[in-house]
């Protein structure tokens, strides 16, 4: 057993750090949730200098345009980006698709799509959820009718983040109404540009636009935009699921805004007293700082089995429950110990720590339900790991 | 002890039902508070006036005055029936009606009753209160803004902060200081300031909810002639403590409280299929709706005990901090529960076709967090039931 | 609406606590739980000095041998007996047993019960649990048959309350084994020598034998021995069981016990500071008092509505649990204030406030699933209180 | 970083995995920690003998004093195994085999390691620690139990009290006050007691579980020989405060309670059908059991790090507090849930012939109470973490 990361992957984390730190302007501050106009495009310029360095996806070998970087040096990677709270733009690709094309794509699909996403020229978005659909992903609806050497689909995405700037989309539709519902459904990549696709925005309770909804008016996608067989979409999206479910992000992140807020007590006076001497603010303190250690070697735990090509199972659902709920924890913990001006909205004088607790109370809320509630991840640990009887 | 109405306030309890169900505008369900207030605007406009005309707008203010003189008891149960059949309060009239009226009633001259009374009791006059400043934090004798005597006049110069409704408003209730060297409570005067004076400017904080609540008031030399200080020069502290018979049971808010509830049920029961939390097959949300009812109604009682208390002529103390505590904490955790049941459409906004009842929800826990700090923080909640309550030493 | 209680109902107060002043000796302790041998003895010669003054069960009508009080005096009189902890030994009898004989029980039956419940010379127990009913009371198996003019009992009861002191037990059986679960139920009362009887003691964690197991083995009980119609005997047990819900004195024991632990952590230093001024402990103290007096206008609200002869339902349940969790809740608090003394058996030198918060520790784990667990009252709730669709 | 076993690390664990199950009793399903060692007193101490030839009953001893010289990964792993394996560990040598024997080791004389460190190691004598006194709180330099030299003898007058297995100790470490006119830290000597020495009186203090774990200690003019003072006269506290290279991960117990969620889950489905609260039926003990496992495995991964700090020769600091912090909480959080899941059953005592389980949940439900008081309170290891972990200002 050993936990602590080598020497060269020290040294790799120091790379990237003072990377991030020169590319990264002084006064720069990220606000969680959906980026605005001037967000994207700052995030974009950066990942265009991101992109010489193979740093887009290090992970992804080193034909596809990455560096193909151990899984331990992944999680240094992510750790140091999500720490300095770099821009994340095209995620669904670097994180789902790309995995997903390199196992069950065609070479010339592999050729067609792998660069364009390492160079970032090309932004994808997600196309699962459906507004009929709910917690059960399988029960989509959208269609997929195959019309000569085309399929031709209709239907409705939503929750579709960042569709409005998206390139592409991979998404699933059922392509066999009368087979199980598992069965009936296959993966696909479609041009945004394609006729017959509108992008409707949702605005968020933090007034972002954010998600969205996408409506498919027959839509024609060439067969090549199919990904493996047909029908066996299902399987194919849930293998790169699992991946989303063991991001190593959460604890970086969380460790960024608790040195802040920690910070904040150490220096801010309430009625004469700092409010770190407050005996309730300490307590609260001291506790979130035990639970973010705990989230750490839990989302290391996942990593090592990973490491062991072992596939996470109830372990990935445990850091997923854990880490969204330390979130809102967190984010409600800090609401609180800003006072009122935890309040205001980000960009307002008088927001404290750049407006961050107010946009992360808004954005926490999604983050318990997004892939898979905490229900659900908690149902799966009562089967899985505690071997209960299903309810 | 009889927890029903007596005889006479059920007689009046039936004259208020039967006013509200021919007078005021028809609510839809699940709104209530701030919404039922902004929801239909011209209507209930319309509707203030009426209540007016029976002087139910000032229900607390002696007749002489304007008001309708009603009992503690009685305005316990109009302000229940305007919770109860949803309708709209006249909430933005708060700080005139309920604030700088009793105060100009006990210390104002004859002739600053006649100028400013009537657009209250009218309904046309929005106030709001200069009380709150950057530095004061939640000791607010110590704020800073100050008022000079230039002649006929006093100059003004400093800052407001959290000044709710100051873009709506006609008039301030403005504490200044005019003596910098006395003790900090007695230096302090209570002024009426026009919002249209040359100087002032108020400039929106807008908060997490992306809603215009707060404010922020400049005065840059802005001159109020001296008719508008009320009572003496230096006692403003103390006419800013002045209250009339204000009830102060908050079962509007607890109420409003058990419609939200009511309203989560009415959704999840109809949206069961296409939600990703639906309350059929989540036992968990079965649970938090069960626990936030058990504590609607455990606010209510604290409601119930307050009014009692007041109608027999007792001052709620620590009772009304319980009150304040439980009600502004538990409103935050129905939130929650709301934007468990409601799944990720309850992250969409007021502004969003999909939000589910309008984007209420999601208003409320953005809103919710503030409720906790605003008039006296959870803790200082705390530490006045210890102290008075339980009769521990000071903290 | 009034809050106040009259001055008649005052002066009425002051009587019993000043009679209780002068009965309970000095240095009375009452230690919750199971009574000890001790603990009984003294009970049961308190209760002979309240016979005389009709008090053993004031509510009941003067020919009954109560003295027919209001509702609201009944309040009263539990309160003060509760506050007071005088000790209440045959509760099952005057609480749901006296009242079931008045509703249901034939001239014969009252003549025959009632006097020795108000005397004081009868002790009854309850037998309505059975090892495998569970939570489903109505499954239960034991079994009446008739044989002549008798009924002839065999099975088994459990978690009978002081069976081993009872004279008689008031019982549910079955005696219509092919109807539906809840219409073959009869209400019986047997005399505890009947032979076949055994009363086997249950130790519980306190180490007090409160609880017992009853089996019954060809035990012959008269026809005079049934109450009410034979198979109604569900229905009539229900009837007082809705008593039980209602019970006024939770209130007034937790009024005492917090009481004196707030008394403690005024007078008690811990390195040199007083308790209460440590704020973790400071806030908890005063979140237990919101608490309680919540918990008493709960209560009252449910008397309020039996005195309109409404039948408290959900508000009854929500008193349960919120008594029964508040129950637990002060028992861990007060456990965690005393620190390590807090853990130590009443009668120990340095046991703090009498031992109480170690026995209520203990007892208070039954009290969230006896008469219906809070699962159970929860689920009554949002059926009828908020009507939500059954499980 | 790697979290599986490195070669070595997996050859040592077959090795013990195989004399386990070799040589260990068969233990009961469910049954660990203090449990495993007094369920089958007699056949544990044939077993404890075993271990203590392999010299794996003072594992991270020296070879020279005959202990097997693990390495704290190597101690890490033997823990683990027992644990896993529900093999009993000998904790009522704890205090001998780690505090007073690698006191004496580092401190003590040729005779005194000769006179004391054979019957520790062998696994017969029992010790005791005589620290805590009733006035000390959780200041133990505070102690006023008193030596006084006489000839060759010293003369003790005091009391302690919470000494745990004092009434089956032998030998007891005992800290008492040489000087009364030093500052607190500097005036205290650590003596070992024969505890048959005439003015030693124990008395049982009984908890609330009924069994018997504390003691009083009482002291009337009991002479110690000179000979059994280790270290110098006046700087007793700081002897005591040495340790050796003890494993602290507490796998053990993390292990344990992991075991006692899942007998609780074996016992719940057994048994669906008799209980007011069954598994199947009641969705609210499914997630209460998910929490906990949540929780267990949290655990886990604190004992892991300890472990690995170690075993870089770091020494768990705030860490160390974390984990006792967290693990005892979790622990009185598994006994309320096992509480919830046994319904009426549960508070039956061990003595009980329908006490599940043996009653063993119900004890952990009373002990687990005072565990987050002994060895530092909660309040004390959150402090720890705030200014050890943090750098937070001083409490």
């Amino acid at each position: 057993m050993d936990f602590t990361f080598t020497p060269e992957q020290e040294a790799f984390r120091g790379e990237v750090r003072t990377f991030l730190k020169q590319e990264l302007p002084e006064d720069y501050v990220s606000i969680p949730g959906a980026p605005d106009e001037g967000d994207y495009e700052f995030g974009q310029a950066f990942l265009k200098r991101l992109a010489p360095k193979k740093w887009i996806a290090p992970a992804w070998p080193q034909e596809y345009g990455g560096l193909g970087l151990g899984l331990w040096e992944q999680v240094v990677f992510n750790e140091e980006m999500a720490y300095q709270r770099a821009p994340l733009l095209n995620f669904a690709a670097t994180g789902y698709l790309g995995p997903t094309i390199m196992m069950y794509g065609t070479d010339e699909q592999k050729a067609q799509h792998l660069p364009g996403i390492t160079s970032n020229d090309v932004q994808w978005c997600q196309g699962y959820s459906e507004p009929e659909s709910g917690s059960d992903l399988a029960s989509l609806q959208t269609k997929a009718v195959q019309d000569g050497d085309d399929f031709v689909l209709n239907g409705q995405k939503i929750w579709t983040s960042q569709a409005h700037y998206a390139d592409w989309m991979f998404l699933l539709a059922r392509t066999d109404p009368d087979a199980p519902k598992h069965r009936g459904i296959s993966y696909f990549l479609i041009d945004m540009k394609s006729p017959g696709i509108t992008v409707r925005p949702l605005i968020n309770m933090a007034s972002q636009a954010g998600f969205n909804e996408v409506f498919f008016e027959n839509v024609r996608v060439p067969r090549s935009g199919l990904i493996g067989e047909l029908n066996r979409g299902w399987y194919i999206a849930t293998t790169t699921l699992d991946f989303e479910r063991s991001s190593s992000t959460g604890y970086p992140t969380s460790l960024r805004t608790l040195e802040e807020l920690t910070g904040f007590t150490k220096e801010t006076k309430s009625n004469g007293k700092l409010l770190i001497e407050e005996p309730l603010i300490r307590r609260q303190i001291a506790d979130l700082w035990v639970d973010l250690n705990i989230l750490r070697f839990l989302s290391y735990r996942v990593v090592s089995l990973q490491a062991q090509k072992l596939v996470p199972n109830y372990e990935a659902s445990i850091v997923k429950v854990f880490n969204s709920e330390y979130g809102q924890k967190l984010a409600r913990a800090g609401l609180h110990m800003l006072g009122l001006y935890g309040q205001l909205e980000p960009g307002s004088t008088y927001a404290r720590l750049a407006g961050g607790f107010a946009r992360s109370y808004v954005t926490s809320v999604g983050a318990t339900i997004a892939a898979g509630t905490s229900e659900i991840q908690r149902s799966i640990i009562a089967t899985r790991g505690l071997g209960l009887p299903r309810n | 002890m009889d927890l029903r109405d007596s005889e006479e306030e059920a007689t009046f309890r039936s004259e208020v039902k039967e006013f509200i169900s021919s007078e005021a505008p028809k609510a839809k369900k699940g709104v209530s508070g701030e919404e039922a207030l902004t929801a239909n605007w011209e209507a209930n406009q319309a509707w203030f006036k009426k209540l007016a005309n029976k002087g139910w707008i000032a229900p607390a203010w002696p007749k002489e005055y304007g008001g309708a003189g009603l009992t503690t008891m009685q305005q316990f149960v109009l302000n229940e029936e305007l919770a109860l059949n949803r309708a709209a309060r006249p909430m933005h009239l708060i700080i005139g009606l309920g604030m700088a009226g009793p105060t100009i009633i006990v210390h104002g001259t004859e002739e600053q009753k006649k100028e400013h009374l009537p657009g209250m009791l009218s309904g046309e006059d929005v106030w709001c209160q200069g009380y709150s400043e950057p530095e004061s934090g939640s000791d607010l004798a110590s704020l800073q803004t100050k008022a000079v005597r230039d002649g006929d006049d006093y100059v003004i110069n400093g800052q407001k902060i959290w000044t709710t409704l100051a873009h709506m408003a006609k008039k301030m209730i403005l504490l200044a200081r005019t003596d910098a060297d006395a003790p900090k409570h007695k230096g302090i005067t209570y002024f009426i300031l026009d919002m249209k004076s040359p100087g002032v400017t108020v400039r929106p904080l807008m908060n997490m909810a992306d809603t215009h609540e707060f404010n922020e008031v400049f005065f840059d030399n802005v001159r109020i002639p001296k008719e508008n200080v009320i009572g003496e020069e230096n006692r403003g502290w103390y006419s800013a403590m002045t209250t009339l018979d204000f009830e102060r049971s908050a079962i509007g808010s607890t109420t409003g409280m058990k419609q939200t509830i009511e309203s989560l049920i009415e959704y999840a029961q109809d949206h069961a299929g296409d939600h990703t939390s639906a309350l059929k097959t989540n036992p968990m949300l079965r649970y938090e709706l069960t626990d936030r009812m058990i504590e609607v109604e455990m606010a209510r009682m604290l409601s119930y005990r307050v009014v009692s208390m007041q109608s027999r002529g007792l001052i709620p103390n620590y009772e009304a901090s319980m009150m304040k505590l439980y009600n502004t904490e538990m409103n935050q955790r129905i939130a929650r529960t709301g934007q468990n049941i409601l799944g990720l459409y309850g992250q969409l906004g007021r502004g969003s076709h999909l939000a589910p009842n309008g984007g209420r929800n999601c208003y409320t826990y953005l809103r919710s967090v503030a409720y906790t700090i605003e008039g006296g923080t959870s803790e200082v909640q705390r530490n006045i039931v210890a102290q008075r309550g339980l009769g521990l030493p000071r903290d």
